[in-house]
């Protein structure tokens, strides 16, 4: 960041200035959402949170590159930006926080399991890496009925690749050659458990080769960036170019989850040594200079963000949970007793 | 191809791989993937030939990896595909466990609705067959405790062709069981228009007034040779075939019962925590003052599996006679 | 730390902790190892400041990664070690099923003797703590079917100590079920010595001579209290908690069903093929003219999971009333 | 093979006449008892069989490098020669063959899934790649226990690389730096599956970078050439060395069971075309022409090999089976009643 920041350098991938204002906004809307979370969990209105508190710069530039109507999107339970991104609601997140029946899920899964046929996005359990197989499977739909133009994308953390699924998955896509892109958002811990004891290399990318699978590796903080793989990418598979497995460096600057406290396992120096890497300033300042954004606008920008977010945070708040009745609907097409 | 011009009269080798092509020719959306289904024919032959004619992308030879057999297809599912998926042997379904029970089972509901997983999953299980301690396991009772999935064992021709098509159209994930020893043991007659049945429905193989006999897979053959030769003595004994074991059919099971008053269920798989439980558990509550004698279950051992030693396996399996012998004793109760 | 001088009364999760924390001290062959079980001392800081004092070989933080995990810790049992391997939420075993049903559980008798697999698989399973989909499944039905396997799921400080250390020697693989709902909600004395509770009998909480109750794991405990709800309205109910799910105590059952002639069977698992389909199953083959009343089985419904919002796992888990109710219903039946 | 075969070429690494001879015999022993499998089973005498024609200079070369009394083997069940390379009675794999009660598992077994605390050879499922993780655990004992100069083999075919289980396996022993040799015998084929349909890359050593493990290909026809390697590789991970993967070059010459009919699947051409890479003439004609061993002698040798197995045939198939009762032993120590 030494260089002067100039706007033919931002939009070196072919962003307009309105294009990377709209990460900013997406960038700090999730910064927005995560402490609303945090905030409300110790105000005990909900029982739990997590956030994407450094994983922002990914989440911004790889839902820019997201096809809508056309891609699908498999996605990590910290994606919060990424589904938003791709036109999620951020009602949704809250409403999903609540637990409440307007829930995509109906209150049923945990916050950030979010689900939206309509827009493309997946439904995903908790069980790390079970999703990749049916982002593959989405992919191979795609490539059979010959629809060009679309790809999936699943994204997964540094944890998930130590599970024998995802490298079942990463197999099964190269051996097809199928149009999807696999994104890690590697943030150096799966809860306490650092890189080091996950995995013997330094970096995820390393593992692509071994499924003869194209492998490229770009810094998280930096949302151009993340655009500029995850387009060329998602552009590849989309026209028969096969999978990429992207990773992504990032840091988690928050605790895993609110049921989680970091400092039984890392220093506060480590975290603050990372601070710098921390997307939302970074790219705010960036744009800043660059003169692509005034600071008057980044600031109107976050207060029309935060009332949004009061707004959602009160309509959800405001709307009913579930019926008990409710529990029992959806289990199969119609009836569901296992006795007939 | 022989399926083509399909005969009346089949083994179940045959009606699972009519029934198979038929979907695959009138409906583009199915395909079936799994180990070896493809230039092989998978390990039975059930899908010789299908490559040439459907192509390797709608008859794919995986990787050898469960997990991602039934995870794909659950993917391919969710968008908008008809996968039916293979797996080798039931004892190699382990791996693809999570998937199934954590994945499959739960897509519609953890969704809400929103999206659904239409997903068959096959595989040969049973023994009787020398398979020894891998190529030999009941896996049923591993399963049917699940909510959201869907279990079928049916093992006539003609039950395994209708059973099978209400699998394809289900727009739930289906688990659909193919005894292996009846694979080649069992012909009938199979009507050559397409039909389904009904999955949850059992079946009166055998009518009879003094005793009801539940039971399913290759011990349904059995117990309906054992009811023949105890009709030859005087003696009446009801065979139901139950075909589906989640949901299964209280109607026909309780109907049965209110009618002979006893009730004996045979099955291969290992007594403790069988699908015998579940029966004998709903009998009690629900028709207990009906009963004139214990609820009987006639099943395998609690041992891990059968060996390959002919005794072993001989030792594992309930004979015939040994179902006779069971059915006089209640009968006489 | 506190585990090194043991105070007499502990909660579930502290009395877990002094049992691991004994067994690490007096045996150099066991180990720990699972997810976050070092530095973070495992999520509901079981294992807390195990790594400082036994390092990191032998308080292992494993990749994310369940089959391994489990079936690291088979080939270690089968050298000679006695691991004790996590899962971190019972919810996230399905993918080590293969390791546990088709390994662990056979090893012994695939080799006829020649290896054995003694190792310990703990988990907390359950619901009640807002859990969703993913945190709050019951898991036990999954595997008490399984020959070769052992499983535990005792929820009194005392019982957890006993049945660890039982567990810990068994020579076969255990299955440890801990609900986390316990973990801190119940406590009681825990005596200092070193003792086991023998794997396989089931103890009477609450005694009583209307009604025999089965139950375990957290609702144990409320059926308790509504036993004693009942016992101050002149009811008398006995209660046994199972403690061991395989194998099972049938004589303390049989005992109980006995003297009261009534059963219920409380769980929170769903209700079709869950335990207690084989315990009426039992009961209805062994003691079916001791009945006075239908065998009545209370529990969890026929869905996937509790959800998240607070009605809908409300709406699955048994209230106590309710089991009161039930009680009430078949005492006076 | 073109230059001329010297005895120091043969003795490069450090195998003197004995061992050299050693491996031809366990090499001829192997087919020897393949060829008994398959005609016992057309004799209606056995329902099942297996052989490691193709495999015989995996089996020898690795055998050799295996330190016995010290080392535990993880097999494969295509492994007779391993096994037997390592210390098992010939005997033991016809009372497999038969099912026998003298058979280490009692008849409980399939063929080929040999046991042998005694000689450390560790129990194993049919379950692919599922023994694998059981070698990391036990290499993990080793480690643990301070035992240096022990090491574990675990060997699978190129089929098991795409389970789950293996990338867990080989994962796991990487992060820890465990005592293990992965030994994957790629002979092609899964059954009927093509080596490309089953992954991406050309050879599976590819995939050892991605975990951070030294890996190391070697032509399996040439048993010298894997003592080189296998010897190498145990070595290493006795002395601390941690974890390899070693490729091992064959093809399968026979169809891959007795169950199966390759005819399906592959033409008799392309079995022609791999001929000159059956490991067995090969290896005999290696060492009549350096002068290890003399013609005359190879033939004294096939024919006391073909007297020995003919002798274990008898008197395998004059054992008795197990009783019926031995149903129920060893499920657990002691009874095994699931009410008590
Ligand atoms: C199969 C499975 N095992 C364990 C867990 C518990 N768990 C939830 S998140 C997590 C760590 C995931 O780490 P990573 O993939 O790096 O993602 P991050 O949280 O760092 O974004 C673990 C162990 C789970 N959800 N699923
Ligand atoms: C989990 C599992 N899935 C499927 C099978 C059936 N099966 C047995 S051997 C085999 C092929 C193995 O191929 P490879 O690993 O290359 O070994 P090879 O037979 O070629 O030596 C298959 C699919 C099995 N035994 N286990
Ligand atoms: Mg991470
Ligand atoms: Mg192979």
């Amino acid at each position: 960041m030494a260089e002067a920041i100039t706007k033919p350098a931002l939009e070196r991938h072919g962003l307009d200035e309105e294009q990377l204002r709209w990460m900013l906004r997406n960038m700090l809307l999730q910064r927005t959402l995560d402490n609303r979370g945090f905030q409300l969990n110790r105000q005990g209105k909900i029982p739990f949170a997590t956030g994407s508190e450094g994983h922002e710069g990914i989440h911004a530039g790889s839902a820019l590159a997201f096809a809508r109507g056309r891609d699908v999107l498999v996605p990590y339970y910290r994606d919060i930006g990424l589904c938003i991104g791709i036109g999620m609601e951020p009602l949704q997140v809250l409403l999903a926080m609540f637990a409440r029946a307007a829930d995509i899920s109906g209150g049923r899964q945990f916050p950030n399991h979010f689900t939206g046929r309509a827009i493309g996005l997946m439904s995903i359990s908790s069980i790390i890496a079970a999703h990749l197989p049916h982002a593959v499977g989405a992919a191979y739909a795609m490539k059979l009925r010959g629809e060009s133009g679309r790809a999936v994308l699943a994204s997964f953390g540094d944890g998930a690749t130590s599970e024998g699924e995802w490298h079942e998955s990463m197999n099964f896509a190269a051996v097809h050659a199928l149009p999807i892109v696999f994104l890690c958002e590697n943030n150096e811990w799966a809860i306490s458990t650092p890189r080091d004891r996950q995995m013997k290399v330094r970096d995820v990318v390393e593992k692509a080769d071994g499924y003869g699978m194209r492998g490229e590796i770009v810094d998280g903080s930096d949302p151009i960036a993340v655009y500029g793989v995850m387009n060329g990418a998602l552009e590849r598979a989309r026209s028969g170019g096969g999978p990429t497995l992207v990773e992504a460096k990032c840091y988690r600057f928050l605790s895993h989850t609110t049921d989680d406290d970091d400092r039984t396992y890392r220093t506060r120096e480590e975290i603050e040594r990372h601070r710098h890497l921390d997307p939302v300033p970074r790219f705010e300042r960036v744009l800043v200079e660059a003169g692509v954004i005034t600071s008057d606008d980044v600031s109107a920008m976050k207060r029309e963000i935060l009332a949004h977010v009061n707004d959602v945070t009160d309509r959800a708040e405001a709307l009913p949970y579930p019926l008990a009745s409710d529990l029992y609907t959806n289990v199969y097409e119609g009836t569901h007793e296992p006795w007939l | 191809m022989a399926v083509a011009s399909p005969s009346t009269v089949m083994n179940n080798v045959e009606a699972v791989r009519h029934t198979l092509y038929e979907a695959l020719k009138n409906d583009e959306r199915t395909l079936v993937l799994g180990e070896d289904v493809g230039a092989r024919g998978n390990v039975f032959l059930i899908t010789k030939g299908f490559i040439e004619e459907f192509g390797a992308e709608r008859v794919i030879d995986t990787p050898l990896a469960e997990a991602s057999i039934v995870g794909v297809a659950i993917g391919m599912a969710m968008e908008g595909l008809r996968p039916i998926a293979e797996i080798q042997f039931a004892d190699f379904i382990y791996p693809a466990f999570n998937q199934i029970v954590g994945e499959a089972a739960k897509t519609r509901y953890r969704s809400n609705g929103d999206y659904t997983c239409p997903l068959v999953i096959r595989t040969p299980y049973g023994g009787g067959v020398r398979g020894a301690l891998s190529h030999s396991v009941s896996i049923e009772a591993l399963f049917y405790h699940v909510p959201g999935l869907k279990i079928v064992a049916p093992s006539f021709p003609a039950d395994i062709k209708g059973l099978l098509n209400a699998a394809i159209d289900d727009p739930d994930p289906v688990l659909f069981l193919e005894h292996k020893k009846t694979y080649r043991l069992v012909k009938g007659e199979v009507p050559s228009e397409h039909y389904t049945i009904p999955i949850g429905l059992a079946d009166v193989k055998h009518p009879g007034d003094a005793l009801t006999v539940v039971s399913y897979g290759l011990y349904v053959h059995q117990a309906i040779e054992a009811a023949q030769r105890l009709a030859g003595e005087g003696l009446s004994v009801e065979v139901i075939d139950l075909r589906s074991i989640r949901p299964m059919d209280r109607t026909t099971i309780l109907a049965s019962v209110r009618k002979t008053h006893k009730l004996l269920i045979v099955h291969e798989d290992n007594k403790f925590g069988g699908i015998g439980a579940e029966i004998a558990a709903m009998v009690a509550e629900e028709a207990f003052f009906e009963l004139d004698a214990p609820i009987r279950r006639l099943c395998g051992p609690d041992v891990p599996a059968m060996g390959y030693a002919l005794p072993l396996e001989e030792e594992f399996m309930v004979s015939t006679d040994e179902m006779a012998d069971a059915m006089r004793e209640l009968v006489r109760y």
